[in-house]
């Protein structure tokens, strides 16, 4: 595969998630936007195999390309030729069974232990916050999958020390906080991407770990673009670049119009060094 | 079975007798005539006050011609079910209908922020499979059922939820209060004239919304034969003696789709989810319900044959939706 | 009509139990046997719309006739042309909600209360009791169904002063014991129905009631074949014998070969009187 | 939320956690085939101990041939699932393969009271509904689920119920253990090689016994292609990774009938119903399942094509078993 030279920070982002998903375990995305991205891009070049499911009830669907972004769920192209069709406690019988491994969710904010904002930016009490339409299916899937991975951008608001409101958990307060509400032990948040870098957590603190950052940015430019400090791993790796070919599958098969991944910033291979592009958007 | 701790979000109280002896009192187990149009129906099963739920929503196979009615007849202080919607939920606090719902997810937007800090929509915090699962526990008579999830979120008490000790495995379990709307609004393929009542592809919780309400309001793109459900029985979605009204509503769900019928009115769409991001629907509910008597002039007066077709063109898929 | 002259005392069973059922109500019974032929009747002569459904989720069939006796339950013919199928849970989710006004069983013992056995004769404790097959969807129908009627044959041992053992609730010991167990209040034993009697229940006390008397017997005969005194009705009527159209319909339809109904004594007509019949079997 | 009352009857103790941990660690998540014979299944995925449960029974769309597979290989010490069941149970004792079994109903006769009687049998009381609630929660991953049955009976106190106080009405509820079967097996109309399965028609609680149970062995009337699956994914009954094993079984509920397929054989039916009425089972085991190697064996020199072709000819009801 041959490195891209110029693409949108949030394409690298679909990529970069596409690749730490695996044949072998099974999915639960959202109905459109990046996670879903992420994972029909895998679907088309590393791991063929994947199954996934949605809120709706669509179990293992080959969704008809190019996706449309009015193409959510319970439409016919994003169901289609799926093994199984039920409703959403399909969906929610399977992950609290223990058979979804991985979710994969956009998120507004996420704190130092992976709690998850969809709910208000500011104040909930009284009622003045900026409010957003709640947790969704993400609560279920944060709760159950045996894994999450969470998508959002490298922005100080985005990455505060406690998100406003735990819409859907992470780690709580730290360890043992999960299984003390109730939630299925083993399970919990496990990735955090953003355009810039790649967390993990800490096992034993539960908390917040930069593991790799992205080759156009450094890890002071990743730490300054949030509230906290994160642990950092003892090595920081760097993300590879998109590949033509994933870059290829977005444009003209999942995000045709640049809806999605158009915005955000441009990267570029400038001498080569991959730098902040000064042309931004698609050729 | 310890209490461990509970939400102090208000809540619909499980009632299960008292469900009970309303489909003792109200429900016909005979096959009876139900059709009535969709003016007829909201008049007569949507009350003020009432809690209201719909199957899936305003884009995707919802009862949309149904929820422009009960803005129309201007229904006040409705309490909305709010797993898996969007606009609609919008749209029903802009008409001045809904005054508080129990999210799952619903549309943001300023409408949104401006309505809850105003104080003219009271918001109760769920998530889409907790709303789902007490509409599950409704739909089978229980006054309450288990989940593996919610527990220490900071919706957990804003909800009616508790945490309590599991009495078989003494760990911690959430107990969440079943769900028996007053009405349920759902729009499905096909019904007959009893109320018997096809789905066809995934669903979000409509068989429960039909069993776990007290009145059920169907809306179908078509009107079958009651023969053509004796035919393939395990088809059936809806038994006929839940269902109180059927309207006939062919494109009920536009400007949103219907598996294997019609496509998403984009355009439309964009419109709609404009006004909720402004904060400004009025201009939208004017054009699109106030301004017209019913969902047959809207559709011949702002829509068109053209459009019409063009979306029934757009939707090629037909594998799974009939039989 | 025309009142038969010979029949099986099961067959006016049958035939009684008919005559109750009512258009608008709707029934869960078994999968077969007499509970199953006395709607089945009704729906030919007294009740056409009427609907049952069953233990596997049937609901509202129009069965294949004749009916055969191995064409019990998940059996093409018994649910044949249904409005709806599903499952147990179907059946059960709709008695739990009140949909269904009436359920019609069998028993093997009944009491004063109408506590139902069908789990063993003699004592349960130490295993040498003579067992039975257990409540099977009768604890349901029982528990949930807005009132139940009981089929049983008038023997001393079939109506003892408190069944063996309880696998299915009447009113348990009495007034308010049913909802102090978490059965919905509102719900109970209705009437029983044995070839010689029909009982309903003292609603004050929640008490078996004598109501009502076959031709060919006399007060004191009912009351010789139970092992306690039931509270009688202040009237007590005379059931009518069977119609030569109802014996019609159970014998070329129902249970053709007589397996269920040929049982028992027989009655005919002598002298103007329903006595027992010398001829047993049909001719 | 106080325990009023609870059953003192043994029962498999609800372990959502342990049976997560066992999906997590043994189901694959992808199309793996799973082509079997009826041996090798019930060698490799039913163990001595194993609590088993079937869906329908020997006469009705049952796992007939995997029955008398177990007996064939002696199993023992099996806790049976005596849900809607009939004579199996009897030939699953007195082939001194079960020893326990929870109740709902079962077939009776002199076997049972003997069986009882001499210790052979113990059994814990239920009712069918109890069970099929039980595998529901199971299925759900829950530890317990209510029900407005069962208390009050004699069975409860011979049950793992318990009767607690609802914590929202205050009013007395009953709670059960969710059930999780060590393995399952049913039979359906057709199964792909990975597993995914489609049963036409009623059942008991075929779909929740799948999702309930740790090992779920599947025998089919048909071996279809994945693809089929695909072109009607809402008649899905049982998706492929809830499944272990595979087993192409034609005529495998025999002597029960599968609806839309084949007729039940009175006659043996009878042979049967008679052994379990004198309480003399052995020569109906020693004909039908220790004097032949396999099903097929049994089918070409016990029943013979002649019989076979008579019970096809015998169900001639279509509507609603295909698509």
């Amino acid at each position: 595969m041959t490195p891209a030279t110029h693409f949108a920070e949030r394409e690298h982002l679909i990529c970069a998630v596409s690749r730490v998903i695996e044949e072998e375990k099974s999915y639960w995305v959202g109905g459109g936007g990046e996670p879903l991205y992420s994972i029909l891009l895998a679907q088309r070049l590393y791991a063929s195999g994947v199954q996934y499911m949605t809120e709706d009830g669509v179990i293992a669907p080959q969704s008809m390309m190019p996706w449309d972004p009015l193409m959510t769920m319970v439409a016919s192209r994003a169901g289609y030729r799926a093994l199984q069709w039920g409703t959403m406690n399909t969906a929610g019988n399977f992950a609290q069974l223990g058979y979804v491994d991985v979710g994969i969710l956009n998120t507004l904010q996420v704190d130092r232990y992976g709690n998850i904002n969809s709910t208000v930016l500011g104040e909930y009490e009284g009622g003045q916050g900026r409010r957003f339409g709640g947790p969704g299916g993400a609560d279920t899937i944060a709760a159950q999958c045996w894994r999450t991975i969470l998508m959002t951008d490298q922005q100080k608001r985005k990455f505060p020390e406690r998100v406003d409101f735990v819409s859907s958990p992470g780690f709580l307060d730290g360890p043992g906080a999960r299984e003390a509400n109730g939630l299925p032990p083993g399970t919990g948040p496990w990735r955090v991407f953003t355009p810039w870098a790649m967390f993990g957590y800490e096992e034993q603190s539960c908390e917040l770990m930069l593991m790799a950052i992205s080759p156009f940015v450094t890890v002071d430019m990743v730490l300054a673009e949030m509230s906290f400090e994160p642990k950092i791993a003892p090595t920081i790796e760097t993300l590879d670049p998109p590949m033509e070919e994933e870059l290829e599958i977005i444009r003209t098969q999942l995000d045709t119009d640049g809806q999605t991944t158009g915005r955000g910033q441009w990267v570029e291979k400038r001498d080569g060094k991959y730098v902040f592009a000064e042309t931004q958007g698609r050729e | 079975m310890e209490i461990l701790a509970e939400g102090q979000g208000a809540y619909l109280p499980p009632d299960p007798d008292g469900f009970r002896a309303w489909v003792r009192d109200n429900k016909p187990r005979t096959l009876v005539p139900k059709m009535l149009n969709e003016h007829e129906a909201i008049e007569k099963f949507v009350s003020d006050g009432d809690y209201v739920a719909y199957d899936c929503n305003y884009f995707q196979r919802g009862p949309s011609s149904l929820i422009r009615e009960i803005i129309r007849q201007q229904k006040k202080d409705l309490w909305v079910c709010g797993k898996f919607t969007y606009v609609a939920l919008a749209l029903l606090v802009e008409g001045g209908c809904a005054t508080r719902a129990d999210i799952g997810f619903v549309g943001f937007g300023p409408w949104l922020s401006k309505a809850v800090a105003a104080g003219r929509l009271q918001t109760y915090e769920y998530s889409n499979v907790v709303m789902t699962y007490r509409l599950q526990a409704g739909a089978q008579g229980l006054p309450f059922i288990g989940v593996r999830s919610f527990g220490g979120t900071e919706g957990f008490p804003q909800s009616g939820a508790k945490l309590v000790t599991d009495p078989f495995s003494g760990k911690p379990v959430v107990l969440l209060p079943a769900l028996n709307p007053d009405v349920s609004i759902i729009h499905v393929h096909q019904a007959d004239v009893y109320g018997n009542a096809r789905v066809f592809g995934t669903g979000i919780s409509h068989v429960d919304c039909a069993l776990a309400s007290k009145k059920v309001i169907v809306s179908a793109e078509e009107i079958i034969e009651t023969d053509e459900f004796r035919r393939d029985p395990a088809r059936t979605s809806i038994p006929h003696f839940t269902v109180d009204a059927v309207v006939h509503a062919p494109f009920g769900a536009y400007p949103g789709t219907v598996q294997g019928r019609y496509a998403s009115d984009v355009q439309h769409v964009v419109e709609c989810f404009g006004g909720t991001m402004r904060g400004d629907l009025q201009p939208y509910l004017e054009k699109w319900v106030y301004s017209v008597d019913s969902h047959d002039e809207m559709l011949e007066k702002r829509v068109g044959w053209k459009k019409i077709q063009a979306l029934q063109r757009r939707e090629t898929i037909r594998e799974g939706y009939s039989i």
